[in-house]
């Protein structure tokens, strides 16, 4: 089962590779999104606080502009009989979501260097709590918008849509992620945020049942 | 028919309860309601506001649930149930976000601070406007049904870490939030037996008013559906 | 020998308020070429996606068995082969890797020779490293057969198996359907009488439009 | 009786509110009935068929 999924990521990789459209743009939009903030900010001095939250904004969009891509692109080139003839809706899934789980963490260590390089708030005291979010935070993402993007991949005007749809589904991740970001930069002891650990651990679990459950709905026409 | 006479009676009941029993300093009579410091006369929004947040959080169980009947049976009736609850749901969610903001200008001073109930709230419109966003951009009947019955069940299970999430995140200025962590839609400040029989009668009233529309709205839709394919044969 | 058994049940599509069809009952057994014929957008195409399972039906079911053990819908795949119009390979690859990638994602091995063959017989074998997308349109029909066979499935479902196909291409079919019937299931919706004479049965669609 | 509302004009609110939800009282009831009317519309078109 696992093995078949790989496959499928591996084909979805040789197919990026291939036509290159998701990868180029992501880099620029990421590059674009922290230009944008960067201006705005001018010679401010952030706190800790907004960097947290303008950090998470940037992942949120890059993820919104790259994740869909999984689903959207089988859609447009027509070939999602083929798929559901070769692999079970699990597969697919399992597949699916290796492919934006790379992407994510891809994406994300860009943005995180590009953060630590240009920001000077973004100091981190507590290495191992950040690394932990980020991992967690990543995962949840990835797996809230690979269900996502099966819905809009069937829908009309999928580019407006998916963030429309993915934000409330993503806020109390985003929200919790943001929280435990500002306790790394605090240097926060871990105890102490066992709460909001367990909050993002609880909805990744949560999350990834109910995608399962329902892919199958999603996937046959 | 009989429970349209008693809805009848018992709104009637609440409006006059609601707004005109005087509110006083200690009481004594079985129409007058106890004195909240800090909210004094506003509290009175209780019997009109708490119902409509009430029926949002309704509406949106039924539609969670009418989404699992219709992933069950396909049967395109338990879709359009779903859809009207959600109707009546995204209605009574402004209502209760606009009658809160009138009341916190008041109250505390300005329409919108981000209050852990405001936020919730909040989330609930954005992800009742997204679940109408969805269904206006499928034309197919079938996939519009399944893929909204999907989000909706996908919406639902977010909603209760909002519970958890926002009282670690915000502090509340919300009436029943201002000490409990779990801040859940409970009425725990001082209320006395009157206010609180007045309360959930109001409640009972609400309700029975919501089941009432729905089952107009979707009657009225599966019947045209019916219609329509009549005048097609 | 597969002892390939399809049986269908109570079937019924109904889009929105529309009926497609309507209790539909078949059974069938190996060594059989069952034909659905039926005017333009009278559901030939949803019948048989139905029964390759990417398409839940409204009311019924489906059931496949293989030497009398009922099929699970998670392993479907594997048993069931399908060719039709909108059914699109991955163009950004060449014949081959399409191959290769296919059956490394249903998790079998990759049988070179019986598969040359195939592209062979298929007239496909000297155009087979070049891209998908540079093929006619004959050409990508033809590779959909072979992306039909190559896992050698019981139940080979053919939707207009011979549209954008030269006589040549309709004669290898026609040959592909003798051999395969002989020991499987071969399923084929057309309205072309030449198709369909090479059918023991035929389904007519518009007879279960409405009771 | 008009001095005493005049005075309190609470009481005034609470009149226009009843008058409120009566009306939509009696427009629901109407389209209760209309709806009921259909459904035996289309339940004695069917048993005629």
């Amino acid at each position: 089962m696992f093995q078949k999924s790989y496959n499928i990521f591996i084909k979805d990789i040789k197919s990026e590779l291939r036509t290159r459209y998701a990868i180029n743009a992501l880099v620029m939009f990421i590059l674009v999104a922290i230009s944008v903030i960067l201006f705005s900010i001018g010679n401010e001095k952030v706190n800790s606080d907004l960097t947290a939250g303008l950090y998470w904004v940037v992942i949120f969009f890059s993820a919104m502009s790259g994740l869909s891509r999984a689903f959207v692109a089988e859609e447009e080139k027509g070939t999602n009989l083929t798929l559901q003839l070769i692999a079970s809706p699990d597969t697919v899934f399992t597949g699916k979501l290796i492919f934006n789980l790379i992407l994510t963490f891809f994406m994300n260590i860009v943005i995180t260097f590009l953060y630590s390089a240009f920001f000077e708030s973004f100091y981190i005291k507590n290495p191992a709590l950040f690394i932990l979010t980020f991992v967690l935070g990543n995962i949840g993402l990835a797996i809230s918008s690979t269900i996502i993007a099966s819905i809009i991949a069937k829908a009309g005007a999928k580019g407006t849509l998916y963030p429309v749809l993915s934000f409330p589904i993503l806020l109390p991740l985003i929200l919790t992620c943001v929280q435990l970001t500002i306790f790394s930069f605090d240097g926060t002891n871990f105890e102490s945020v066992f709460y909001e650990l367990s909050i993002v651990v609880s909805y990744n679990i949560i999350m990834i049942t109910v995608s399962y459950l329902l892919f199958d709905f999603i996937w046959k026409d | 028919m009989y429970w349209k006479i008693i809805l009848f009676v018992l709104m009637t009941f609440v409006s006059i309860a609601g707004i005109a029993f005087p509110i006083v300093e200690k009481p004594s009579a079985w129409y007058e309601f106890p004195f909240i410091p800090g909210l004094e006369e506003n509290a009175k929004i209780i019997f009109f506001h708490v119902p409509t947040a009430w029926l949002a959080v309704i509406a949106f169980l039924m539609a969670f649930l009418y989404s699992i009947k219709y992933l069950r049976s396909k049967n395109i009736n338990d879709d359009i149930k779903a859809y009207v609850a959600n109707q009546l749901g995204i209605i009574f969610c402004i209502l209760a976000t606009v009658t809160g903001a009138v009341w916190a200008r008041f109250a505390w001073g300005a329409f919108w601070s981000w209050d852990p109930r405001q936020t919730s709230i909040f989330a609930l419109l954005l992800i009742y406007g997204a679940w109408f966003a969805l269904r206006s951009s499928i034309e197919s009947e079938e996939k519009r049904a399944t893929l909204s019955s999907v989000y909706s069940i996908i919406a639902f299970f977010t909603v209760p870490f909002f519970i958890f999430i926002m009282p670690r995140i915000m502090t509340g200025l919300h009436p029943g939030s201002a000490d409990d962590e779990t801040s859940g839609p409970i009425v725990n400040f001082k209320m006395n037996e009157n206010m609180l029989l007045v309360f959930f009668i109001s409640l009972i009233a609400f309700t029975i008013l919501y089941f009432w529309m729905w089952n107009l709205g979707y009657k009225s839709i599966i019947y045209k559906d019916k219609l329509n394919k009549k005048l097609l044969r | 020998m597969s002892n390939y058994k399809l049986e269908i049940k109570n079937l019924s599509k109904i889009f929105g308020q529309r009926i497609i069809f309507q209790n539909i009952n078949y059974s069938i057994h190996s060594n059989f070429v069952l034909g659905i014929s039926g005017s333009n957008g009278s559901g030939k195409s949803t019948l048989v996606k139905i029964i390759a399972g990417v398409l839940s039906p409204t009311k019924g079911h489906v059931n496949h068995f293989v030497n009398g053990e009922k099929i699970d819908y998670e392993k479907l795949f594997n048993f069931i082969g399908f060719v039709s119009p909108y059914l699109i390979l991955y163009e950004e690859f060449s014949a081959e890797e399409n191959l290769k990638i296919i059956s490394k994602i249903r998790g079998i091995k990759y049988e070179a020779e019986y598969i040359k063959e195939l592209l062979a017989k298929m007239n496909l074998y000297s155009r087979r490293k070049d891209i998908v997308k540079t093929y006619s349109s004959g050409m990508k029909q033809r590779l959909k057969f072979i992306f039909a066979l190559m896992h050698r499935p019981n139940l080979l479902i053919l939707d207009e198996p011979t549209s954008n196909l030269d006589n040549e291409g309709k004669e290898s079919v026609y040959s592909i359907i003798k051999d395969y019937s002989l020991k499987n299931i071969v399923i084929i919706a057309s309205n072309e009488e030449q198709d369909l004479a090479h059918c023991n049965e035929i389904l007519f669609l518009e007879k279960y439009k409405s009771q | 009786m008009l001095d005493f509302l005049s005075k309190n004009a609470i009481y005034i609110v609470m009149i226009i509110v009843l008058i409120v939800w009566t009306g939509i009282f009696f427009y629901l009831l109407g389209m209760d009935r209309r709806i009921k009317s259909i459904e035996q519309e289309l339940k004695g078109e069917k048993n005629e068929e």
